[in-house]
Parts: structure tokens; sequence; C-alpha cells
């Protein structure tokens, strides 16, 4: 076979290229903590009623004696619930657990201009872990295509002082 | 003559077409790129204040909410939705009267509703007369046009004034956001 | 002498699924248009927001599905017909397949199209992805079917042809552009095998009503086997066209005959078992499994900087034929006034670009940062929507009149045709991907939301819309352009018995240098099934362990 | 490619290379003398963009962007 030597010299320097890509990205899940959505639970669709998800909302929680919170959420056509009707409240600094999962079609939970973003899968519980660093308000975008009204389903996530953060409005 | 003529256009044609149909974009990306680095690595944290989160929103109308407060009779609105089908948007509108001291009857109308598209939807076969059976109450449907959304409603109702009389008070409602709900009846 | 004399039922063949192509180019292109003036609210006077979703679907399956595999069909019709010197073995079953592949195109286009006729019960708002449990109508799922059971019979056809050239020449090895077709349609195959399992499997039943419950993800799943597969399915037809005859249009010769075989056996391995790379920010699919999907991701980058360089190597020596000298002063002795080659030589420089904007996609976490953005759709843009579909038009400038006997028509407009797609191009994908960047979704008729704002890295949202709108008018002025020049051509171009040079000489390094073993199609095919299952099997069989159809979800009308 | 012998437009020219055919054509470079320079250039300026890009991509945009996904 005849390969120029630097059509061979270009072939190396790409596996280079690539083996740099997938270092980097090995790096940033286990030393930055940037990472994936993984396999959760399944759950049935059509009887979220008796889960937690019958019950959305913020709940509390203590984990390695530390207080985290859970925010369950569902997906409908066309709202996140909670998110939308009155927005997700949450403290700073704290590590919050999301349990995403949605009753009728796929959707889509993007926390616009962060790096949150999954998908919502009818029969599936997306779950991931954060830490608000900041005290503001981010918008919740659908951005996957669930019906003729796609475009109006929005939410919003209120991020607040750990000290400002109300209690009464958890959920049991 | 009339043959190098012609080249030359050609040639003068694909240094324009270069010039715009690559110049242009090149430098477009060379912006892009100028302008990430710029502002992330070399301006400092944006202005908190340009969030853009700040700005006071007026709260329009929604579920639960009282019509008509300053008169005798006041309204609540028990159910402000659009329904949405594969076929079609429907805006679906439930008022209470809550009032039930009043021995009067009540009318109430929706004269028009205004929408995001700037059109008028007249609420025209929508009045209704509400007898005294407290708390009554009255629900009307009006069929969108596909994707549109109602910003404001043109509501009337004959309040009493005086003993015999009665005045019609016009009131205009500006929503709140209308919650979206797919139309599981359709 | 050209195509059309010595191969007359081929040309037809040929002909016929440019027609179609072009067809579903032109409506397919308008529906873009209106939907790049609507969404950034320029103009809205064609559509409401609640019929965007069907002009979408109807935008994704006329250029994405339909445009490109009857354009391929075309070109491969002609290469094969070409390259093993025969016309097609059997015209009746050579024209079954097209047809079928029309009345499929047809059913799925009625089923759209539904969706504009106001109480219609016939849609298909389910966007060219379709992923239930949003239903369109049985319809829209057996045209799809039909499309592709007709581009399986066309695959049969070509590898009939071969069998039947290899009959005749036992020692020969595999021309060029036959050996391109052939590995192209293996790879096919292998891909198609998810979407039949998904359409014919369970959307079908279920569309019927056979069915109540289906289990979302699962379908999903097999769609994403077969849909990144798909993208190589409409690219390698433009490498193809960039190997075997860009190189040709720059005045020089292919460079590497055995790099080109090397490039497409990568691409046969490595497309299918990838696919989980479109679902990382999915549920119910482990973090190993996607780690997989990106390694194999990342080296399917191999075979494409290789053909960087390979194609980037066949040029340079043209431009250097031409007397073209320097490290870099050479690319001005490529003939940039030669329509065929300027839509060939742009499209690629699209594709160095949007082949960046794929390694963001393909690597895991930093996904998430654009996961269904409007930065995705700004990427496919570059890539199906410039290398790809800009490649189709710019050879078409070479192939038209080989396929009718008549010379092209309007030179001006054909070269002004792919600088003003690239500029076009160039404004509404840079402002997709900053849009994207900034967190605008894809896939919405209103990306502005009431409750709060977006905020760009720089510039403004409106700046940001004005670009999308000016770069989508800028395209639709080029479409028009290629429709015109085309149809000119074809209806009223000078008839020639050359019209065009259509010789394709030698490569430098020939097939003499090219190992036997990399035309054996029995042992790359057994490969490539052995890492599909590699990939697959496991996962899937989570999804089908506890029922097909569980947990299901009831379906919802589109 | 087959055509090439078939072809009988170029039959009474088939001594001559396609190279001298073409009046576009200064001159043929065989592959013995063809080092593309250019193109090794070219693709090395395309891996160095790609290179920077990457790292500025995701240490900068992307690492930044908190909050992300931590478990």
């Amino acid at each position: 076979m005849h390969i120029h030597k630097f059509e061979q010299f270009w072939i190396k320097l790409s596996f280079v290229l690539i083996a740099f890509f997938i270092v980097t990205v090995v790096y940033g899940f286990v030393a930055m903590d940037l990472k994936v959505i993984g396999d959760h639970a399944t759950i049935d669709p059509q009887n979220l009623a008796d889960t937690k998800f019958g019950n959305p909302g913020v709940r509390e929680v203590t984990r390695n004696g530390q207080t985290e919170y859970e925010v369950y959420v569902q997906t409908i056509q066309f709202a996140f619930n909670p998110g939308t009707a009155q927005p997700i409240v949450v403290p700073a600094n704290t590590r919050v657990t999301f349990y995403i999962t949605s009753p009728d079609v796929l959707h889509g939970f993007d926390v616009a201009g962060t790096n949150l973003n999954t998908m919502s899968i009818p029969g599936q519980v997306a779950k991931f872990t954060t830490i608000f660093p900041e005290v503001r308000e981010y918008g919740i975008v659908c951005n996957e295509y669930c019906g003729p009204a796609h475009h109006v389903m929005e939410g919003k996530i209120k991020v607040v002082p750990k000290s400002e953060f109300d209690k009464s409005n958890l959920v049991e | 003559m009339s043959e190098e003529k012609s080249d030359n256009s050609t040639k003068k044609l694909v240094k324009i077409l270069v010039i715009v149909g690559i110049g242009v974009p090149v430098l477009v990306e060379l912006m892009t790129l100028f302008n990430l680095i710029n502002v992330q690595i070399f301006e400092d944290e944006k202005d908190a204040n340009s969030q853009g989160f700040d700005v006071e929103d007026v709260r329009g109308f929604g579920e639960g909410d009282t019509l008509f407060s300053d008169q005798a009779s006041v309204v609540v609105i028990d159910e402000l939705r659009i329904k949405v089908s594969a076929q079609e948007w429907r805006f679906a509108l439930g008022l209470t009267s809550a009032d039930s001291s009043s021995q009067d009857e009540l009318e109430i109308s929706v004269d028009s509703l205004s929408l995001q598209s700037k059109k008028m939807l007249s609420g025209d076969n929508n009045s209704w007369e509400v007898k005294q059976s407290a708390p009554a109450q009255v629900y009307g449907e009006w069929i969108l046009p596909n994707g549109d959304i109602p910003t404001k409603l043109f509501i009337s109702s004959d309040q009493k004034t005086g003993k015999d009389s009665t005045k019609k008070v016009s009131q205009e409602v500006p929503l709140d956001k209308v919650p979206v709900r797919y139309n599981q009846n359709q | 002498m050209t195509f059309i004399h010595k191969y007359p039922k081929a040309a037809k063949v040929a002909k016929a699924n440019f027609i179609v192509a072009f067809i579903a180019l032109a409506i397919g292109g308008l529906f873009g248009f209106v939907q790049a003036l609507h969404r950034t609210n320029v103009f809205r006077g064609f559509f409401n927001s609640g019929e965007y979703y069907t002009l979408l679907t109807g935008h994704g399956v006329l250029l994405a599905l339909i445009f490109t595999t009857f354009f391929i069909a075309g070109l491969f019709v002609w290469g094969v017909t070409r390259s093993l010197d025969r016309e097609p073995e059997n015209l009746t079953f050579t024209w079954s397949w097209f047809w079928l592949m029309t009345i499929g195109l047809v059913m799925a286009t009625i089923a759209i199209l539904g969706g504009l006729v106001p109480d219609s019960s016939i849609r298909a708002a389910v966007l060219y992805t379709f992923y239930p449990p949003l239903q369109a109508h049985p319809m829209f799922y057996i045209g799809l079917a039909l499309v592709v059971v007709g581009s399986w019979m066309a695959g049969a056809d070509w590898f009939w042809s071969y069998r039947k050239w290899r009959a005749e020449n036992p020692n020969e090895r595999i021309p060029i552009l036959a050996f391109m077709t052939l590995f192209t349609m293996l790879m096919w195959y292998v891909c198609t095998i998810g979407l039949a399992l998904e359409v014919v499997g369970l959307l079908i039943p279920w569309s019927l009503g056979w069915v109540t419950e289906i289990e979302p993800l699962l379908p999903r799943t097999l769609f994403w086997f077969f849909g990144h597969a798909v993208v190589y399915f409409w690219l390698l037809p433009a490498y193809y066209v960039w190997y075997a005859i860009l190189p040709k249009l720059s005045g020089g010769r292919l460079f590497s005959d055995s790099m080109t075989r090397i490039v497409f056996i990568i691409f046969l391995l490595l497309s299918t078992p990838v696919g989980y790379h479109h679902q990382y920010a999915d549920a119910g699919i482990s973090v190993g499994f996607k780690f997989y999907a990106m390694a194999t991701t990342l080296l399917i980058l191999l075979p494409s900087l290789i053909t960087l360089f390979t194609v980037v190597a066949s040029m340079e020596h043209g431009a250097r034929q031409r007397g073209g000298k320097g490290y870099l002063k050479w690319i001005g002795k490529l003939p940039w006034d030669s329509p065929a080659f300027v839509g060939c030589a742009l499209a690629g420089i699209m594709f160095a670009a949007g082949g960046f904007s794929g390694m963001i996609n393909a690597s895991m976490n930093i996904n998430v940062l654009i996961h269904n953005t409007i930065w995705v759709p700004g990427h496919f843009h570059l890539t199906v929507g410039t290398a790809v579909a800009l490649t189709f038009m710019a050879i078409t400038y070479w192939l038209l009149p080989q396929l009718t006997g008549r010379k092209l028509k309007y030179k001006t407009l054909a070269l002004i045709q792919p600088y003003a797609w690239f500029l076009g191009m160039t404004l509404m994908s840079n402002a997709m991907h900053r849009a994207g960047l900034a967190g605008v979704p894809r896939r919405t008729a209103e990306p502005e939301y009431s409750g709060f704002d977006f905020e760009p890295i720089f510039g403004t949202m409106t700046e940001m819309k004005w670009q999308i709108a000016i770069g989508g008018t800028i395209l639709m002025i080029s479409l028009i352009l290629f429709l015109w020049v085309v149809v000119a051509s074809w209806l009223a171009g000078e008839k020639s018995d050359k019209p065009v040079d259509d010789y394709i000489p030698e490569p430098l390094s020939g097939v003499e240098h090219t190992p036997a073993i990399l035309d054996n199609m029995k042992l790359w095919f057994g490969l490539a099934l052995l890492l599909v299952v590699l990939a697959y099997a496991f996962p899937l069989w989570e999804m089908v362990a506890d029922g097909i159809f569980s947990p299901g979800a009831l379906p919802r009308p589109s | 490619m087959p055509e090439e012998k078939s072809n009988p437009t170029n039959n009474n020219e088939s001594e001559k290379s396609w190279e001298e055919r073409n009046p576009d054509i200064v001159r043929e470079i065989t592959i013995d003398e063809y080092q593309p320079y250019g193109t090794l250039t070219l693709t090395l300026i395309y891996f160095a963009i790609v290179a920077l890009m990457w790292v500025f991509m995701y240490f900068v945009e992307f690492a930044g962007n908190a909050p992300s996904i931590i478990d």
C-alpha cells in the first residue's frame, strides 16, 4: 500500500487528536465533576399518582449527615409541575437532586444557560444532582418537541440564599 | 476579442463572488471567535444587572382573581386555560359569581378577546345571565387560531347602581400567562 | 458520446430519481425559508405557530429523507452503470424500486400536509424523528417503510449488477465508483435494521391501533440505531463525489485509491454502533454504554480527517498541474470559476467547520451544553445542509449534461449559486450556534419566552435573529437560482454529443497499490454486524426484557 | 476505470494522458514528484484551530457554565 509520508503523519496526528478529546472528556468527568445522566429507574407513566411524582415538589432529605434537597418534577403537555405555575425554589450552595419524568410524551428539561439539560422520557426517571452556586433565577425550557403548544412550555427555578430558604413550601 | 471580454468579465465576477461569498463568511467567523475569547477571558464578570430578571412585570389576571372588585357583584375567575389538541386550540373561561347577598340577576358578557397576534376575537354569543342561585357558575369556550394566545379580555356586566337602575360596567382584563394544557377530550 | 448515449436506460432511471429529488428540494427548501422567517418573527403571514411543526416535519422529511435518498439513488445508478459498464440488469425491477419509493414518499407527504387542512385527522406533525408516544397517521409510517424497502431493492439492484460484472471479470478489482456505492449500501443495510424493527415492528401496529401502549425509550433507541448512520448515508455519496469527481474538476487526480477504500470500510464498521451519542441526555441508558458510543464516535473522526487530507491533496495536485506554487498560493489556481468545482470545494470547507461542532456534540459531557439547542440544527445545516446538499447541487451541474445530453445554461447564475449558499449558510449557522450556546432550543416556533430572557455570550438576541432571517433568505435565493438553472438546462439546454468533459482520470496511487483484502465485502460486513451486536445487544435486551411495550405510555395524536 | 478503455471518443487520443489533452493544465505532475506541502500546511492549520477551540469550548464555555450535573 502506498501512503504518502505526509498522510502517514496526518493519520498519526488524527489519532492524537481523538485521544486528546477522549482524555479531556474523562478528565472532566472524573476530576471536574462534569457528569452525564445515567440509568436510574423505570416507572409506570400511567400511574405516577402512586409515586413521589404524584406529589411533586421539593423535599428535604438528610444524606451523610448533611441536609440536601430532592426535587420531583413531572413534565406534562405543556408545563413543568412544579416550575410553570410556581417556580421551583431551592437554596444556593446545597446539593439538590432532580428526579424528572413524564406521564405523556417526550419532553426536555433544560435550565437555560447552564449545563443542566436532560430528556424527560415516559417510563424512565431522569436523576441528576447539582449545586447552584449563585442566587438568581433561571428559566427552564422544554427543548424536545412535545406537541402543538411545545413553544409555550417554560418554567422557572428560583435560587435563594440558604438562610432565606423557606421550608414551609416543602412537600412530604 | 469578444471572448476575451467575456473572459475578463468572468474574472471580475469571480473576484466579487470570492470577496462577498467567502470573504464575508470568513470575517463573520473571525469576529465571532474574537468576541467569544474577548468576552470570556479578557472581560470581567458580566454586569449582574444585565440579567434582566429584575424587571418588574405587571401581573395580569389569572385563576382565582376577582373581577369587578369595586362593584356590587364581584365575579371570580375559576377557570382560565387554553386546551390544545392536535386539531385545535380552545380558550376556556369559567366564572363564578361569588356574591350571594345580592338578590338580583347579574349579566356578564365577554365582549371580545385580544390575542397575542394583535388580532381581536369577538366574544359574541357568550353572554350569560346568572340567576340568583349563588354561587352561580358560567363557562365558555372559544376556538382560537392555532397557536394564538389571548392576552386581554374585555368583559362587561350589568351592575346594579340604584334601586331599579343598572349600569353596564366594562372591564379590561389583562391576562397573566394563560396555562396551556393538552385537551384529552378531543 | 456521453452517459445518455451509451446507457439510455440507466440515464432515464437516474433522471427520474433526480426529478423527484429536486421537487422535494424545492418544497422542503421553501418550508425552511418560511420557518426561518417565522421563528425569527420577521414575517409570519404564511402560517401560525400551531402549524409550524407541520412545516418543520415537512422540511425535515422532504429534505433529509426524500431529497437525499432519491438523489443518492440517481447518483449511484449513474456510478454503477458507468463504472461496471452495464445497464441495469432488469428494468422492471429497477423501475419497481423507483415507483415503490415514490409511492411511499407521496403517502408520507400527504400525511404531513394533511396537518395544514383544518380539522383533518390525517396528520403527522411528529418531526422527522417521529418519537412516540406522539402519534402520526399510519400512512406516514407505512410511506416511510416503503421508501426504505425501495432503497433496499435499489441496493440489491446494484449488487446484482456487480455480481454479473464479477462473473465476467473474475480477476478485476472493484472499480472505485462501484466500490463506494456497494460499501455505502452495506452500511445502509446494517443501520436500517433498527429502523425496520422500529417502524414495522412497533410503530405501524401501534398507529393502526393493534397495540395501545408503547415504551417510548425503545423506539427512540432503535431510531438512533439508524439515525446516526443515516447521516453517513447522506454524507458518503458526497464523499463519493469528492473522491471520484472533485479531483478531476480541480484539474488533478485522486491522491490515493487505497485510502479511499479504507475510509469507506471504516464508515461501514463504525457508523452504526455510535447511535447513543444522540442519547447522552437520556435516562435509561447507562453511562458505560454512552462512553462506548463516544469512543466509537470519536474514532469515526478518523475517516473524515483522512478524507480531509486525501481530498485536499487531490485538489492541490490539480492546482499544481494548473501551475500553482507555494504553500498556500496554489489555492488561487483552482478553478474558482467552475460552478461544479466551487460548490464541492465550499461544501468541503463547510464540512470542516461542521466537523468541529460535531466534535462537541459527540463528546459525552460537553454535549449537555448544547443538547437540543439550536446549536444542533446549526451543526447539521453545515453537514447535511451544505456538505451534502451543496455537493449534490454542484455535481448536478456536471451530471445533468451527461444525463440529458444538453449543455448547462446560465453558467453565470450557476456560478453565483454556490457562493450565495456558502454566504447564506455561514450567516444562518453562525447565529444558530451562538444562540444555542445561550440555551435557545431547537424545534420551536417561538424561541423567546415570557418568564425569562436568554443571555447570549455576546451580541443580542435580535441581532442573531436577523442574521438567521437574512441567511435563510440568501439560501432561498440560492435555491431558486439552482432550480432555475436545472429546469432551464433540462428543457432548453443546447443538445450536444459531448455536453461536458465527463472523463475521470486514474488515481495517482492507483488500485495496483491497494491490498486485495480491502475488497472483501463479506469480511467487513461481518465485522460491522459484530460491532453493532457489541454496542446494542445488551441495552436493547434490558429495554425489551420487561416486555416490549412496557413501561407503556398511551398514544397522543399529533 | 473500464470506460476509459471502451470510450470511443478517447480512442484517437488514447496514448495521450488526460493532462496532455487538457488545455488548462500547465504540466503533468507524477506521483513520485508530488509532495503535498500545501495540504500538510492546511491540515496543520486546521489541527491547530480545532485543538485551540476545543480547549476553549471545554474548559471555558462548558466547565465555566455552572451549575452542572455533578452526579
